[in-house]
C-alpha cells in the first residue's frame, strides 16, 4: 500500500538513512537447529526483522482426501505474533498471510524432492516475531534452511531478498520506513545455483528498466544470502559433528 | 486436489500440441481469445462490468457507502477489493470463506490498481478523519476456463470506469464521477515446454507451472506483479514475459478500455 | 419484514406503477446452457431480477459419512452477489440464504429421480447477480431448467413465482418496492403438469379467503412460467441438434 | 444423516398405525398430545416460558437491551430471534453455529410475529432515530420429540405476553409492559399416507416427506406460513391444512394464552 | 475477575445477606430422568442457579481419527442460554465455555470406567437455564447424576461445591452478589466416598492457611451433596420399578 | 489423540525412573529445568520476554492501545491476554482458532496476574468511563518440552514489569511506566507414581493423570490455582503441592524478577 506516503527524504548524500548503500543488504544472521520439538529450524535476524522456522515431516497428511498418491505434499504458514508489528495483529490468519503462505510455499516447492514421499505432508511453520519490512524474504531463507536441517531431500536452496524504488532509486532490501514512504517493492526468491527465479511480485510503480535492474540486483543479493545460509548449515553440522566424536572419546 | 488420470492425459494433450507450435482453438502463442466487455449490467451497482475472455466469464460490480477512513490516511477513500471463487463457476471450487486462490486473485487486482493510483483517492475524502467513500470492489466468478486474473482485473478498471457517485442517497453534493487517473491492465502469460503463451486457457494453466502475471500503465510503466505456481523461471523469460506484457496490455487498452 | 412500510400508494387508477395488471407476470427471459464448466447451468431474468444457475453431478458426494446409500443427495446454495442489493451485502451465506437455500433444494427435490445414483451427490447452485424481490422464485425457475440441462432425470420440471398484497389487494409477481410497502409476499413452487405444489411460504398478512385467491393466482402463473421453461430447453436442443447435424453434413 | 434400518422401521410403524386410523399414544389425526405453558420461570431474563407438547420440551426467553433502530425503520424497536438446538435435546443436533433447520426455527417463529404485528413496535422508540429496545427472543429446545415450531412459537408469544421492560436499569421513565397487540400461534401439520395430522411427534415428522406450519391470529387472518420437507402437496391438501390450523391455533390461544 | 469489586457489606451480624450461615449450602434440587431423547439426564437447582445435564452414549466417536483403540472419549459441553445471565450471553462457545466444559469432563473423567467401550464416545451437554454463581458446580454434580442415569460404568459419584472469601471470611457456595463483591472463588469437584478430588480453580486472593480452611470445608459439603445425588437416583429407581410391578400386575 | 505405542513407550520409561527414585537429567523431584529469562527483546512491543525452562521456550509481548473500559469498570484499564499454541512449536499443535488447550493456558495466567492486581488497573484510566490503556498479553509459544504455564507466566510478569507506556503516539502526557504492585509466580506439579515433581517435562506431562498450577505473591499468599488432567488427588498431596508451590515461587521471584 504506497498511498501512506508522504514527503519524506530517504536518501541523503547518496546514502540511506541506516547509512547503506543503495545495493547493500541488512545485517543477516542465521541459527539452526534451535528448537527441540521441530524436525528442522532456523532462527534468522535481517536487520531488525526477527524469524523462526519449523519444519515438521514427511509425516502422515491429514485430511485424507488431499493426500496426492504421487508426490508429498507442502504446507506452508506463515504467522505473524500480535506483537510484531506497530499496532498489535489480531491472531490468525488475515488475506496477507494467507498469500505470503502461498507465495512462500511455491517459492521452496521447486527444490523439494517430492516424489519421494508420496501420500505424506511436508509442513513448514514461519512465525515473524519482529518485523521491519522484508519478512516474507526472511521467512523463505529461514524456511529453505529449516528444510535442510529436517533432512528433506533436496535439490538446492532458496534465497530471497527485496528490491525497491525510494527517492527514485532502485535499491536492495528495505527497511520499514522506506517501505511505507516508497514508490515500489518487489521480493523474490531465487535458486542461487542455477539463477531460477521461484518467487516473484511487485507492488507500486517501476519503469522497464528500473525493474530489469532491480531484478539483477536482486540477484546478485541472492548469492551472497546463499553462501550465507551454506556457511550456516555446515556450521550446524560440524557442530554435531564434533558433539558425535566427542562422545566416541 | 491430488492428479487424477484425466488431468494428466488433458496434460500430455496440452504438451503435445504446443510441442508442435499449437495450442486449442488455433490461436497463436501470444494472442489473447476472444474478449468481450459489457459495462453497465447491473442497476444495483454504483459500476459494473460483465467480461469474457474465450469461455472465462466474470462479473465485477463496484458499490460505494460512506465510511471512516483509515487512521493512517486519513484524507483519503478507502478500497476494499474482495472476490468469490463461488462453486457454480467451477467443480474445483467449493462454499466457503475466500481460500489462498480468491485471496490471492483479489489483492493482486487490488495491487495493480493501488500501484497505478489510478483512483484520485484524496478525491474520495468528504471530512478528513472522519468521513471518506469506500470503494467496494466485488470480482464474481461466473465460469473458470482459466486466465481468471486478466479478467477480473479488466472488469475493475472497466467497472470504475464508468462510476456515478451515490452522493444524493447520503445528502452529499459534490462531483458525481469517480475520478481516474489510470488504466493498469494485467496480461498473464504461462511457460509451456520452453514456449510462453499470453492468456492460458484452464488446461494450459494446468499444464503450466509458472504462471506470471504483468500490470502495466498507459506509459508502458509497470504497477504489479505476481508470479505463481511451484515452478521456476529463468531471467530472460521474465524479462520477455514483461516486455510481451506491456506491449498486450497496450493492445487491450486501446481496444476495449478506450470507447468507456 | 413488512414494518418497513409507509404510506405510499401502489396501484393508481387499477394499474400498478410498473403498468401491470394484478395478474401480470413482470416479462421472463430463459436462457440454458450458459456456462461452459457447469454440467447444466440456465440465465434467466424476471423483470430486474437477474439470477444464474448451475448444477453440478451426480458426482461423488463429500463428506462421506453424509451419503446417503439408496439416493442421491441434493445439495442447494442460494446466494446473492454482494453487487446485487441496494446496500453492499457482505459475502457469505447469512440466515436469510440458509433458509432460502433449504427451501430451493425442498421445491426442486420431489421431481428429481433420486434412486438412479445412490451415494452420490447432485449440487445446484444459485447466485443472484442483481434483485427486485422474488430472487427464490427466479432462482428456482432457473435451478429447474439447469437440472435439465445437465440431463439430471427429472419427472418434470418445477416452476415457481410469488404472489402478495399490495394496497389491499392479491396482485402477482411482487416488484422490490411493492414487497417494501406492501401488506405480504407468498412464495410458491409447483409441478405444473400434476398441480403439486412443493414450496410454499408467506409473510404478512392475508385473510383466508385472500389466501385461496392468491395461492390460484400463483398456481395459474406457474403454468405459464412452465410453458416458458419449456420452450427455452425445446430451443436449446433443436439448437444442439442443428449443429450436430451440420457436423455430420 | 442416511436412513439407516432403524428409522426405516420406525417410519413403517407410523404409517401401519395410521393406514389403519390410528396414531400413537391413541391420539386422533387432529389432537395435540398435552401442552403445559409454564410463565416466567427464568428470573434473569424479562420475560421466559417453558412450553412442553408431549415429551417436546422448549424453553423461551427475552432479554431487552437498549441500542440502535435499523437505518430504515428508526422510529421502531428491533426483535432479533434466535433458536439454538443444543445437541442435549436430540441425539441428532450437533454442537456448533446454526444450520439450516434452528435458521428456519427461528425465522419462522419471528415471521409469525411480524407478521401479525404483535408487538407495536413504534412503542419500542426511546429516541428516534438513536436508541430504541431490543427484544431478543432466544429459543432454547431441550427436549425435541417433534413439532418444536409450535412449541418454539407458543413459548415465543407467551413470554412476550408478560414482559416488564427495564426502563430501572438503563435510568429511563415511561411504560414497563411490552405493548402486545395480537397474539399468533403456529399450527403444523403432516401429511402421512394421505391423512392430515396435526402436532406430528419425532416419528411422524420423519414418516412424514411434507410439513406445513400455518400461523394464525385471533380474528382468524393468517401471519405466516411455512412447508418444509422434500415432498408435495395439493392444493385442496394445503386449503384444508389452512383450515384446519386456523381452527387449532383458536383452541390453543384459548386454552394457554387467554390466561396470561 | 476481582476488580468489579466496590465497598459492599456481605455479612451483617454473622449472616450473610440470604441469610445463609458461613458454612451453609443453598437449597439443592435434583430430579432424574427428565429428559425423553438423552440416554439419561438430570435437572438441578443450586439456589438460584438451574441446570441441565443429559448424556448421549456410549455411541460411535466422530471424527474417527479421534478415536481411542483402548477406551472411550468423553466430551464434554458447558453451555449458558442467552437469558441465563444478567447480560444477554451472544450464542455459542466463548473462552470462558471452553475453560469450564475441559475442567468438568476432566471432573468427571476419573469415575467412568473407560476400557468397557474403546473406540466410542460418551457425549455429556450441559445448559445452564439460570445463573446465579457456581454453575459450573451445578453443572458437574447433575451430569455425574445424568452419567448414572444412562447406565454408564462408573466407580462412583462425583460431587462438586465452591468456597469463597467475603469481607474476609472463608464462606461455602457463594452467590453472584457475593461473587462479584467477595475476594475469592474456589470452585472444586471430588468423589465423595474416597476424598478424591478431581477439580480445582482458584481466581482472587486467599492465604494458605484460608486456603486449607476453604478445602476442608468443599470437602465436608462434597459429602451432602454426594448423599442428595444418591436420594435422587434412588428415587428414580424405585419409581421404574413400582411402574414395572404395576405392570406386572 | 489416540494412544500410540511410542507414547506408552515414553510414559512406561518415565515412571520406571521415577519409581526409581530418578528423573530424565538427573533433576531433583523438586528441582526446575536450567530457567532462563530474556527481558525486551522485542522492539515493537511494549514489553516483552523470550522465558527457557530447559528446551521449552516462550515468547511474551506487551502491546498498548487506547480504548474504552467496560462498562462495569469505567475507571480501570482493561488486560487481554492470549495465548496462541502455533503449529511450530510442537508436533500436537494444529493451526486455527484457540482449543481449550490455549484456552485454558492464558485464563490461568490471566487469573494469576488478575487475583494478585499485579497491575493497578486504575492507573491506566484515561478519561473515566471513555478512555483507558488497554493491556495485550500477547503469550507465543515457540518450543512446548513441558510447563508452558510456568513459562508463559514468568514471561508474562518478567514483561509487565519494564513496560514503556507510548504516552507520546496518543499525544497524551503521564507516567511512562506501568504501575505493578506484585510478582505472581506460577509453579506447577504433577504426580506420578504417588511422587510431587515439579516443573514437569513433555514426556512426564504425559505420564502425569493429574497436574496443579499454584500462582502465589510476594508474602506467600496465593493469587490463582488449576488443577487439570483426568486423574485425582487427594488433600494431603494438594497441600503438600501448595505448600511447594509457594516455596518455589519465591526462588524464581528471587533469582529471575528482582534484577528486572
Amino acid at each position: 500500500m504506497k498511498e501512506g506516503k508522504t514527503e519524506r527524504k530517504l536518501i541523503i548524500d547518496g546514502k540511506r538513512m541506516d547509512g547503506r548503500g543503495f545495493e547493500e543488504l541488512r545485517p543477516l544472521k542465521i541459527e539452526v537447529g534451535v528448537l527441540k520439538r521441530a524436525d528442522g529450524s532456523c532462527y534468522l535476524e535481517l536487520g531488525d526483522n526477527k524469524v523462526i522456522a519449523a519444519v515438521y515431516g514427511p509425516r502422515e497428511m491429514h485430511p485424507r482426501h488431499a493426500q496426492d498418491a504421487k508426490m508429498v505434499v507442502i504446507k506452508c504458514r506463515y504467522n505473524m505474533a500480535p506483537f510484531s508489528v506497530d499496532d498489535r495483529k489480531r491472531p490468525g490468519p488475515d488475506r496477507r498471510s494467507v498469500e505470503i503462505s502461498k507465495v512462500s510455499r511455491e517459492a521452496l516447492d521447486p527444490v523439494i524432492m517430492k516424489e519421494y514421499y508420496p501420500k505424506m505432508a511436508i509442513e513448514v511453520y514461519v512465525e515473524v516475531l519482529q518485523s521491519d519490512a522484508g519478512t516474507r524474504t526472511a521467512g523463505i531463507n529461514a524456511a529453505s534452511v529449516a528444510l535442510a536441517d529436517a533432512g528433506i531431500p533436496m535439490t538446492d536452496l532458496v534465497s530471497s531478498i527485496a528490491v525497491g524504488k525510494i527517492d527514485g532509486e532502485v535499491v536492495l532490501d528495505l527497511t520499514g520506513v522506506e517501505d511505507n514512504h516508497g514508490e515500489a517493492d518487489m521480493p523474490m526468491a531465487m535458486i542461487a545455483r542455477t539463477n531460477t527465479i521461484t518467487a516473484l511480485q511487485m507492488d507500486g510503480h517501476l519503469t522497464k528498466e528500473e525493474f530489469k535492474r532491480g531484478l539483477k540486483l536482486a540477484m546478485g543479493a541472492c548469492h551472497q544470502i546463499y553462501e550465507l545460509q551454506r556457511a550456516a548449515l555446515i556450521g550446524r553440522y560440524s557442530k554435531s559433528e564434533e558433539r558425535e566424536e566427542r562422545k566416541r572419546e | 486436489m491430488g492428479l487424477k488420470i484425466i488431468d494428466d492425459i488433458r496434460k500430455d494433450y496440452v504438451c503435445n500440441l504446443i510441442r508442435g507450435g499449437q495450442r486449442a482453438e488455433g490461436r497463436g502463442f501470444r494472442e489473447y481469445r476472444e474478449i468481450s466487455v459489457d459495462g453497465d449490467t447491473i442497476k444495483r451497482a454504483e459500476g459494473s462490468a460483465r467480461v469474457k475472455i474465450g469461455d472465462t466469464e466474470v462479473l465485477v460490480g463496484v458499490k460505494l457507502d460512506v465510511g471512516e477512513p483509515f487512521s493512517d490516511t486519513p484524507d483519503k477513500g478507502v478500497i476494499i477489493t474482495n472476490a468469490e471463487l463461488v462453486p457454480l463457476a467451477s467443480p474445483e471450487f467449493e462454499s466457503g470463506p475466500p481460500n489462498e486462490n480468491s485471496v490471492q486473485l483479489a489483492r493482486v487486482v487490488d495491487r495493480g490498481i493501488r500501484g497505478s493510483e489510478a483512483i484520485d483517492l484524496e478525491k474520495l475524502c468528504i471530512e478528513e478523519g472522519a468521513k471518506v467513500w469506500i470503494v467496494f470492489l466485488d470480482i464474481h466468478i461466473l465460469d473458470d476456463d482459466g486466465n481468471l486474473v486478466d479478467a477480473a482485473a479488466l472488469g475493475a478498471i472497466a467497472s470504475l470506469l464508468n462510476i456515478r457517485i451515490p452522493n444524493e442517497r447520503y445528502g452529499l453534493t459534490g462531483e458525481n464521477t469517480l475520478p481516474m487517473r489510470e488504466t493498469p491492465v494485467a496480461v498473464t502469460m504461462v511457460e509451456v515446454e520452453g514456449n510462453i503463451l499470453v492468456d492460458p486457457n484452464f488446461n494450459e494453466e494446468n499444464a503450466a507451472t509458472s504462471r506470471l502475471t504483468v500490470i502495466s500503465n498507459a506509459d508502458g510503466s509497470l504497477s504489479g506483479m505476481q508470479k505463481s505456481g511451484s515452478g521456476g523461471l529463468k531471467e530472460e523469460e521474465i524479462v520477455e514475459m514483461v516486455e510481451t506484457g506491456i506491449e498486450k496490455a497496450g493492445e487491450i487498452r486501446e481496444k476495449y478500455l478506450s470507447p468507456l
